[in-house]
C-alpha cells in the first residue's frame, strides 16, 4: 500500500504512576486497512487506543488523522476527525434507548430541538447497509450482549467514522456472532473504512487482519503482515517466549460425581440431563442467553432447581447453598470474575478465603495468619503475579485474578470444578496457564463442568460436549466427534429428539 | 364526615395548594436536574435558606422583586459551583459535601442577615409579589380563586416544569445531561464532557433551589426569619425519588404534598384537637414513603447517581 | 491539569492535611469575623481558649463530642456496608424517647447498676428498629434507603413531639412539652463534678474500639465489608446478604439509638424536640472525615466538637452573631474534606 | 449607681416576637445606662447550659433568658454559680437564692382584644393560630376566646397549631385555612397570621408586640406584653443584693404595666370599645381577674 496513512501515531508515551503503559509507540494505518493490535493483558493496547481517541492525554507523542494533528485529550475532536471507537467496556446507558445512546453528542448541545426523526432514519439506513439490525426504541438494558455490541458499532458509524477502533469486540460474543461481526467489518473495509481491532483470539486475527502489530510491556515488539505469520509465531511474540496450549490426553472417567436428571430451574432450564464423572471434563457450549448463567448458578449454589433431581455423589440434594456445595468439594469459577469472582477493593488474602471463611475462623474471629498462608500458597502454587497477599485485588491483571480464583478452588483439590467462561478476555499466555490447571485437576481425578462459549476451548478441554439451547441440553457427544460444523448445528438446537445422536456412544 | 370532604370543594384549598407547592416545585426541579446529571445535592436546605435571605435582602435594599429572584438564583449557582467543585471536579462524597454546604449556607445566611439588617422587634418587611390578575381567567367563579389568583413565581414554577421536561427529553442538551447521569464514560466517549455537564447541571439546579427559597420571603411571606425553610429542602429530595426523576411527576408530587399540607391545616379547623396535630404533619412524609414503595420497582434511578467521574481513572 | 491518584499517601501530607484544613477554615472564618467588626487574631485565640483553655470549655468539648462519636460510628458502620443510613437523627430521637418511656416507669426502683445498662439497651433497640424499617423496605421492595431513612427522621421527631405532648408528657412541667424525666437513678455518673461531662464519653470510646475490632478481626466485619463493596460477589461467596445487612443495620441503628439514650441519661434528663442540634447529620460528616475508620471517628468527633465549642464561645465573648460557630464548623469540614482528598491525589500539569 | 452587667440568652433568633420583647427592653435599659448588655441568640437546648455557664464565668451579674427546654439543667447551673443572678422565662418554680422565674402573662390584654373581636365578627367565627400548645400560648388563646364569648355568646372559636415556632408562611396558610372555615377575625399568636387576614381583607389581632404599624389596615388590636417592669424589678434586687430566687410573674399583670391592649380606636364599634375600656379599668383596679386556663384550647 502506497497511499499515505489515514492515521499516524508518533512516539506515544503514557505513564500511570509507576507503570509505563505506552513507551514511544508509533503506528500507521492505511485507508481500507485492517490492523490487529495484539498483546498480553496489560500490554497497553487499550491505553494506546484511548489516547488516540482522546480519552487520555499522552505524556508525549502525537496523533495525526489524514495529516492533521489532533489536540490531545479531546474525544470530540477525534470524533469530528472521523475516529470511532468501540470500547472494551461498553459505554452505553442501559436506561436509555438505542436511539438516545446513538444520538448523544451528535448535535450541537444548544439546539432547541433534537432531530429525532432524521436521526432515526439515518440510524436505520446505516443498520441496513451494514446488516446490523436493531430496534431504535429498545431500552439498551433489555438487549443481549451481542445486540449491545451492535449498538456500540452503530454509534461509531453514525458519526461517519472513517477509522473504526474495536477494543476486544468479540470477548463476549460467541463464535457465531464473532464471525458475523467480522464479515460485516470486511464489508466496511472494502468500502474504504480503516479498522484497528484488538483481540486475544489468534484465529480471528489471522482470519480478519491485513497486518498485525504486537505490543509487549508498552512497546511495539513486532509488526507482521497477516499473510506472512502464524498463530504460533504471534503467540510467541506476545508473550516473549514459546507458549502452546496444553493438549488434552484421553480421560479415565471414574464414578459419577454430579448428575442432573430431568432438572428444571423455573422456566429458565427445563428437563436437562447431564452427568459429570470423576477425572473427566464435560463441556457445555451455547450461545449466550440460552441458560448458561442459570446452569452455572445452579451448580454454584446460587439458584435452586424446581423440578427433577440433582445428585451429588449419588445422593439427591434438595436445597443447595454456597456453603454446602463448597463443603461437599465443589470448586466454582464464576463467569464474570470482576462482578462475582473477586472484590477488587479487598486484599488478595481476603478474596482467597471469603467463600470458605469458616475454614479460616474460629468463634467468629478471622484467623488472619492462616488466611495469609493460604493466599501465599495460591500465589506460589498458581503463579499469581503482581501482588502480595495484602495488596488490593484490583491491582491484578485479569489473567492473574483468574489464577487466584482457580487457585482458591484447586489448592485443596476440589472433587468437582465448575468453570464458567474461565478464559474470557484473557491473553494467550494466561489461557495456556488456566487450561493447564484445569487439565491437571482433571488428571488428578476432579470432575470438571466447563461452561464456555468459546468453541476452541471446549473442543480442546472437554471429553464430552453438550449444547444448551433455550434452556434445554442436548445429549452429549464425545469430543472426538466434535467439529465446528457439528457444534454449530447443536448450538442451533439441531439434535435428534430421541435424545441420542446416531453415532454417539 | 361530609365536612372532611367539603374541604375540597372550597376554592381556598386549591389556591393554598399552589402556593404551598411553589417552593417545593422549584426545589424539586432543581434537585432533579442535579440528580439527572448524577449528582445528589443535599446542600438544598441551605441553598434554599440562602436564597430566601439574599432574595429578601436585595429587595429590602431597594432592588426590584425580580432582581431579588435573580440574586437568589445567582447565589444559588455559586453554591452549586462550590458543591460541583467538590463533588464533580474532585469527586468527593456527595452526601457529606451536601450536608456540609447546608450547614454552611444556612449559618452564613443568618450571619449576613444579622450584620446587614438592624435589629427590630419584628423583622422588617418588603412589599412582596402580588397575585397576578389574568384577564378573564382570574374572574372565573371558583377556578379564578382556586387556580388563577397566584403570584407570578407560581406560574413560573409550573412553566418551568414543562420547560424542563421538554429540555430533558427533546433537546440534545437534555440527552447529554441524561447520558451523563446514566454513564459518564459513555458521554465522554461521544464527545460530551461529563464534568462540564455536571457542573452546569448542579449550578442551574442550585439556582432553582435558591429561587424556591426566595419565594418564601418574596411571595409567601414578606420577611426573612432564620430557620424559616423548615425542612422543605429535604422534602424536595424525597419528591425527586417519588417523581422517578421526571419533571412532570415532580410537579404532581409537589402538588400532592402541598395538598396534604393544606388539607391538614383545614382539617384542624374541623376536627379540633381530637387527633394529635403531629399525625397530620406526618401524613405527607408517610405518604411519600408509601409512594416510594409503590413506585420503587418501576423507578429508573440514574445509574451513575452519586458515582464520581474522574477523567482517566477506571 | 488533571488529578492523579497517589501510589501511596505520604506521611507528611497525612499529618499536615488537618493542619492546613483548619488554617484554611480559620482564614475564611477570619474574613467573616472581620466583616462583623471583631479583631480576628483575638478571635482565634478565643476559639482555642474557648474549647480548651478553661475547665468549662474542655469538659464541654468532650461532652459535645460524646454523641458525635456514637452517631459517627453509626454512620461509619453502615456506610462501610453501603447501607446509606441518613436516618441517625431519627434513631437518636427514638432511642432517647424510648429511654424516657421506660426509665422511670417500667424500670423504676431498679438499682442503678441494672437500670442504667437496661435503659441504654432499650435506647439501642429502639434505634435498631428505626433503621430496620428502611432496610427492610430496601430488601423487600427495593426502595432506596437514602430517602426513606431521611424522611423517617421527620416522622420520628413528630412522633416524639406527639409523645411529649401526650402520653409521655411531664405533668410537672406546667404543660411545656417535655417528657417525664428519667429520674436521678438513671442519670449517668459524672466524670468531673460540676460539669456536664459524664461517663458516656468512656462508653463511646470503648465502643469505638470494639467496633474497630469487630470490623477488622471478625467474620462479620469481613462479610459486611464484602456486602458493601460488591453485593454480587458477596452472594457468590456465600455471604448471606440480607442477614449481614440486617446485622449491620442493627449495629448502626443501635449506635445512633444509644447516642440518644446517652444524651438523655448523661446530660438532659428528659426529652424535648430540641435534644439534638443535628447530631445525626453531623455524625455522617464525622464518619466521612474519619474515612469510616472507627478510631478515626473519635478524632473527628473531637475535632468537630472543638471547632464548635471554641467558635461558639468566641462569638459570645466578642459579641458577634452566634451563627459564627456553625459557620466555622462547616467551613472546617469542607476544607478538611478537600485536604484529605489531596493526600490521596495530586494535580499533574 | 453602678451599671449592672446583663447577658441575654435567646433560644430563638431575636426576631421572634417573645424574644424581641426581652431584647428590646434590655437594649433600652442599656441605652439608658442602667445595664451593659450582651446576648447570644439561636442557642439550642444542647448549648443553652454552656452559654449560661460561660456568661457566669465571664462575670455577668444578671443572666436573662428562657429555661423552658432546659429547666433542670438551668437550675443546676444556677446552683453552681451562686454569685450570679438568673432571670428566666420558665414554667417551673424559682430555685435557690439566685434563680428567678417569670411567665408571659398578657392574657389580660388578650381577653380585652377578644372582647373587641367578639363584638366585631359578622360570621360569628373567630380563629387563632398558635405555635404549639404550651401553657402560655394556651392561656393566651383561651383568654382571647373567653373575651370574645363574653360579649358574644354565639361566637365559634377555631384554633390551629402549626407545630413549630418558626414558619411564618405556614402560619399564614393556617390563617387562610381558618378564613376558609368561616373565620372573619384572626388572633395571631404567630407572625404570619395577619398576612392571611390582610390578603383576604379581614381584621386581625396581634400578640406580644404591636403589629399595627406592620399591618395598618388589618391589625386593629394587640395584646401587648412588656418585659421592662420584670427587668427593672430584677435589677433592683440585684443592685440591692436581695435574692432574685422568686417568681417575678405578677409583675407581668396589667396593673403593674406588664401587659396591656393597644388598639385602633375607630376600628371597633363605639359601644364595644366602651365595654372593653370598662373591663380594662376593672382589671387595672383589681376588680376583675381574667381567668387563667392553661389547658389546650378545644
Ligand atoms: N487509568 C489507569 N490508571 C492506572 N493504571 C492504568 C490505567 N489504565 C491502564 N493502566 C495500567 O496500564 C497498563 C496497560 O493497560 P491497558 O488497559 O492499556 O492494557 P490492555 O493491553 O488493554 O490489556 P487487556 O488485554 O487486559 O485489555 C496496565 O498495567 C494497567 O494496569
Ligand atoms: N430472573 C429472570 N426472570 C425471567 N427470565 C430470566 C431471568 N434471568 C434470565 N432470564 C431469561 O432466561 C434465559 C436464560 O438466562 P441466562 O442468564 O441463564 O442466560 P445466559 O445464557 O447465561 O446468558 P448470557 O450469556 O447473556 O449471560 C434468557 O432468555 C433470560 O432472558
Ligand atoms: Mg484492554
Ligand atoms: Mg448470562
Amino acid at each position: 500500500m502506497t497511499t499515505h496513512p489515514v492515521l499516524r501515531l508518533t512516539g506515544i508515551t503514557k505513564r500511570f504512576g509507576t507503570t509505563l503503559a505506552n513507551d514511544a509507540i508509533s503506528i500507521n494505518l492505511a485507508p481500507g486497512e485492517v490492523l490487529a493490535l495484539l498483546g498480553e493483558n496489560g500490554a497497553g493496547k487499550t491505553t494506546l487506543m484511548s489516547i488516540l481517541f482522546g480519552h487520555y492525554t499522552p505524556d508525549a507523542g502525537t496523533v495525526e488523522v489524514a495529516g492533521v494533528q489532533l489536540p490531545p485529550g479531546k474525544p470530540r475532536a477525534a470524533i469530528r476527525a472521523g475516529v470511532g471507537m468501540v470500547h472494551q467496556h461498553f459505554s452505553l446507558a442501559a436506561n436509555l434507548t438505542v436511539l438516545d445512546n446513538v444520538m448523544t453528542g451528535t448535535e450541537s448541545l444548544w439546539r432547541l430541538k433534537s432531530s429525532t426523526g432524521a436521526a432515526r432514519a439515518k440510524l436505520l439506513s446505516i443498520a441496513e447497509r451494514f446488516g446490523l439490525k436493531v430496534n431504535p426504541d429498545a431500552r439498551v438494558g433489555d438487549l443481549s450482549v451481542g445486540e449491545q455490541q451492535r449498538v456500540e458499532i452503530l454509534k461509531a458509524l453514525y458519526n461517519d467514522a472513517k477509522i473504526l477502533i474495536l477494543d476486544e469486540p468479540t470477548a463476549v460474543l460467541t463464535n457465531l456472532e464473532a464471525e458475523t461481526l467480522f464479515a460485516t467489518l470486511r464489508v466496511m473495509a472494502q468500502s474504504g473504512l480503516s479498522l484497528i481491532f484488538i483481540s486475544h483470539k489468534l484465529n480471528e486475527v489471522m482470519a480478519a487482519a491485513d497486518r498485525v502489530v504486537v505490543l509487549r510491556g508498552g512497546k511495539v515488539v513486532a509488526e507482521r503482515m497477516a499473510s506472512a505469520t502464524s498463530k504460533a509465531e504471534l503467540a510467541e511474540l506476545m508473550v516473549g517466549r514459546r507458549v502452546a496450549r496444553p493438549v488434552r490426553e484421553a480421560a479415565v472417567p471414574g464414578t459419577v460425581l454430579l448428575e442432573a436428571i430431568d432438572l428444571d430451574v423455573g422456566r429458565r432450564l427445563s428437563g436437562i440431563n447431564f452427568a459429570v464423572h470423576a477425572g473427566e471434563t464435560l463441556g457445555i457450549i451455547g450461545v449466550s442467553g440460552n441458560g448458561q448463567t442459570t446452569l452455572g448458578h445452579l451448580v454454584s449454589g446460587l439458584a435452586r432447581h424446581t423440578g427433577g433431581e440433582l445428585r451429588l455423589f449419588g445422593q439427591p440434594i434438595n436445597h443447595t447453598s454456597v456453603r454446602s456445595l463448597i463443603e461437599a468439594g465443589i470448586g466454582r469459577v464464576p463467569e464474570d470474575r470482576n462482578e462475582e469472582g473477586a472484590i477488587g477493593e479487598m486484599a488478595i488474602w481476603e478474596n482467597a478465603v471469603l467463600e470458605r471463611i469458616w475454614e479460616f475462623s474460629r468463634h467468629g474471629l478471622v484467623d488472619r495468619h492462616a488466611a495469609r498462608q493460604f493466599a501465599t500458597k495460591i500465589i506460589d502454587g498458581f503463579d499469581v503475579r503482581g501482588g502480595t497477599p495484602d495488596s488490593r485485588t484490583r491491582l491484578l491483571s485479569g489473567g492473574n485474578m483468574q489464577k487466584l480464583i482457580l487457585g482458591r478452588n484447586l489448592q485443596n483439590r476440589s472433587r468437582i470444578l465448575v468453570a464458567a467462561q474461565p478464559t474470557r478476555g484473557l491473553d494467550e499466555g494466561a489461557i495456556a496457564a488456566v487450561h493447564t490447571r484445569i487439565l491437571e485437576a482433571r488428571r488428578a481425578g476432579t470432575g470438571v463442568l466447563l461452561i464456555s462459549e468459546d468453541l476452541d476451548e471446549v473442543i480442546s478441554l472437554a471429553d464430552r460436549i453438550q449444547a444448551i439451547v433455550k434452556g434445554r441440553l442436548s445429549p452429549p457427544i464425545p469430543a472426538e466427534q466434535a467439529d465446528a460444523r457439528m457444534l454449530g448445528l447443536m448450538m442451533a438446537g439441531d439434535w435428534p429428539q430421541d435424545g441420542k445422536f446416531a453415532h454417539a456412544s | 364526615m361530609m365536612e372532611l370532604l367539603e374541604i375540597f370543594t372550597s376554592a381556598g384549598i386549591w389556591g393554598a395548594v399552589l402556593r404551598i407547592a411553589t417552593p417545593l416545585i422549584f426545589g424539586t426541579l432543581g434537585a432533579l436536574i442535579c440528580e439527572r446529571a448524577g449528582v445528589l445535592n443535599l446542600g438544598i436546605e441551605g441553598i434554599m435558606t440562602f436564597g430566601a435571605m439574599i432574595g429578601w435582602l436585595t429587595v429590602f435594599n431597594g432592588g426590584d422583586l425580580w432582581v431579588g429572584l435573580l440574586a437568589a438564583a445567582a447565589f444559588g449557582a455559586v453554591f452549586g459551583l462550590l458543591h460541583a467543585g467538590m463533588t464533580v471536579t474532585l469527586g468527593l462524597s456527595q452526601h457529606v459535601t451536601g450536608l456540609g454546604i447546608t450547614l454552611f449556607a444556612s449559618s452564613l445566611s443568618y450571619f449576613i442577615f444579622r450584620l446587614a439588617v438592624p435589629l427590630a422587634s419584628s423583622p422588617p418587611t418588603i412589599e412582596p409579589f402580588q397575585p397576578l390578575v389574568i384577564p378573564y381567567l382570574s374572574a372565573l367563579p371558583f377556578f379564578g380563586d382556586a387556580l388563577f389568583n397566584q403570584t407570578a413565581p407560581t406560574y413560573l414554577a409550573i412553566l418551568l416544569a414543562v420547560i424542563l421536561a421538554y429540555v430533558l427529553f427533546r433537546t440534545p442538551l437534555g440527552l447529554a445531561v441524561r447520558m451523563t447521569g446514566e454513564n459518564p464514560h459513555g458521554a465522554e466517549a461521544q464527545g460530551v464532557n461529563p464534568i462540564a455537564v455536571r457542573i452546569g447541571a448542579v449550578m442551574v439546579g442550585s439556582a432553582l433551589m435558591a429561587v424556591g427559597g426566595a419565594f418564601l420571603t418574596l411571595s409567601a411571606f414578606n420577611s426573612f426569619f432564620p430557620t424559616m425553610v423548615q425542612g422543605r429542602g429535604w422534602v424536595c429530595i424525597a419528591l425527586v425519588v417519588f417523581a422517578s426523576w421526571r419533571p412532570g411527576r415532580a410537579l404532581l408530587g409537589a402538588l400532592l404534598f402541598a395538598l396534604f399540607d393544606a388539607y391538614q391545616l383545614r382539617l384542624q379547623a374541623v376536627l379540633g384537637k381530637a387527633v394529635p396535630y403531629q399525625l397530620f404533619l406526618m401524613v405527607p412524609y408517610v405518604l411519600s414513603i408509601i409512594a416510594l414503595i409503590v413506585t420503587a420497582r418501576r423507578a429508573r434511578v440514574p445509574q451513575a447517581l452519586m458515582q464520581p467521574y474522574r477523567r482517566g481513572e477506571r | 491539569m488533571r488529578l492523579e491518584r497517589r501510589a501511596h499517601r505520604p506521611l507528611v501530607l497525612v499529618l499536615l492535611a488537618p493542619v492546613i484544613a483548619i488554617m484554611a477554615a480559620l482564614a475564611i472564618a477570619g474574613v467573616l469575623i472581620a466583616m462583623a467588626g471583631a479583631p480576628v487574631l483575638e478571635a482565634y485565640r478565643l476559639i482555642l481558649t474557648g474549647a480548651f483553655g478553661t475547665r468549662l470549655g474542655f469538659t464541654e468539648t468532650l461532652t459535645r463530642a460524646t454523641p458525635l462519636m456514637l452517631t459517627g460510628l453509626a454512620a461509619a458502620v453502615a456506610f462501610r456496608a453501603r447501607v446509606w443510613n441518613i436516618g441517625a437523627e431519627g434513631q437518636f430521637y427514638l432511642g432517647a424517647i424510648a429511654v424516657a418511656a421506660v426509665a422511670a416507669t417500667v424500670f423504676s426502683g431498679w438499682p442503678p447498676y441494672l437500670l442504667i445498662p437496661a435503659a441504654l439497651m432499650v435506647g439501642a433497640i429502639a434505634g435498631m428498629v428505626m433503621l430496620l424499617v428502611p432496610l427492610g423496605l430496601r430488601l423487600r421492595f427495593g426502595v432506596d434507603e437514602v430517602v426513606t431513612s431521611l424522611l423517617l427522621n421527620f416522622v420520628v421527631v413528630l412522633f416524639v413531639s406527639m409523645m411529649i405532648e401526650g402520653p409521655l408528657k411531664d405533668p410537672l412541667a406546667f404543660g411545656w412539652p417535655q417528657s417525664i424525666p428519667v429520674g436521678p437513678e438513671a442519670m449517668l455518673p459524672k466524670l468531673i463534678d460540676r460539669t456536664r461531662l459524664h461517663i458516656g464519653l468512656v462508653i463511646a470510646i470503648v465502643i469505638a474500639v470494639l467496633v474497630y475490632f469487630l470490623q477488622s478481626r471478625t467474620v462479620f466485619g469481613m462479610q459486611s465489608r464484602a456486602a458493601g463493596l460488591s453485593p454480587t460477589a458477596a452472594v457468590f461467596s456465600g455471604v448471606p446478604l440480607a442477614k449481614t445487612l440486617i446485622k449491620v443495620a442493627c449495629l448502626s441503628g443501635g449506635l445512633a439509638g444509644l447516642a440518644g439514650a446517652i444524651e438523655v441519661m448523661g446530660v438532659k434528663g428528659y426529652v424535648t424536640t430540641d435534644l439534638s442540634p443535628g447530631y445525626g447529620y453531623s455524625g455522617i460528616i464525622v464518619a466521612m472525615l474519619a474515612n469510616l475508620h472507627p478510631i478515626g471517628v473519635i478524632a473527628a468527633a473531637l475535632f468537630t466538637a472543638t471547632m464548635f465549642v471554641g467558635a461558639d464561645s468566641m462569638g459570645r465573648a466578642l459579641g458577634i452573631p452566634s451563627y459564627i460557630a456553625d459557620m466555622t464548623v462547616s467551613l472546617s469540614l469542607l476544607t478538611m474534606l478537600v485536604s484529605i482528598f489531596f493526600t490521596q491525589y495530586r494535580i499533574r500539569r | 449607681q453602678t451599671v449592672i452587667k446583663v447577658a441575654g440568652i435567646h433560644a430563638s433568633p431575636v426576631e421572634n416576637a417573645w424574644n424581641s420583647r426581652l431584647h428590646e427592653a434590655m437594649l433600652d435599659a442599656a441605652k439608658e445606662g442602667l445595664i451593659e448588655y450582651v446576648f447570644s441568640e439561636g442557642v439550642s437546648g444542647t448549648d443553652y447550659a454552656r452559654a449560661m455557664r460561660e456568661y457566669a464565668e465571664q462575670g455577668h451579674q444578671l443572666i436573662v433568658g428562657e429555661s423552658y427546654a432546659v429547666e433542670t439543667e438551668a437550675r443546676q447551673v444556677a446552683a453552681d454559680y451562686p454569685d450570679t443572678a438568673f432571670l428566666m422565662g420558665s414554667s417551673g418554680e424559682p430555685s435557690g437564692d439566685n434563680f428567678g422565674t417569670f411567665g408571659t402573662w398578657n392574657h389580660e390584654a388578650a381577653y380585652l382584644t377578644g372582647m373587641l373581636a367578639g363584638a366585631m365578627t359578622k360570621s360569628n367565627v373567630v380563629g387563632s393560630v398558635g405555635a404549639i400548645p404550651i401553657p402560655e400560648v394556651n392561656m393566651l388563646i383561651n383568654a382571647f376566646n373567653l373575651g370574645a364569648k363574653e360579649v358574644n355568646p354565639e361566637v365559634k372559636t377555631l384554633v390551629a397549631f402549626i407545630g413549630t415556632f418558626f414558619d411564618p408562611p405556614k402560619a399564614r396558610e393556617a390563617g387562610l385555612a381558618q378564613i376558609d372555615a368561616g373565620a372573619d377575625i384572626l388572633f395571631g399568636e404567630r407572625i404570619g397570621t395577619a398576612d392571611a387576614a390582610k390578603e383576604r381583607g379581614i381584621k386581625s389581632v396581634g400578640s406580644l408586640i404591636d403589629y399595627t404599624p406592620r399591618y395598618p389596615d388589618t391589625v386593629f388590636a394587640n395584646a401587648m406584653w412588656y418585659f421592662r417592669p420584670l427587668l427593672d424589678a430584677a435589677l433592683v434586687d440585684v443592685a440591692a443584693g436581695t435574692p432574685v430566687g422568686k417568681n417575678y410573674t405578677p409583675t407581668s399583670l396589667m396593673k403593674d404595666g406588664g401587659n396591656d391592649i393597644v388598639y385602633v380606636p375607630d376600628a371597633a364599634p363605639a359601644e364595644a370599645v366602651a365595654a372593653m375600656e370598662a373591663k380594662r379599668t376593672a382589671i387595672k383596679a383589681g376588680e376583675f381577674e381574667v381567668p387563667i386556663n392553661m389547658e389546650e384550647p378545644a
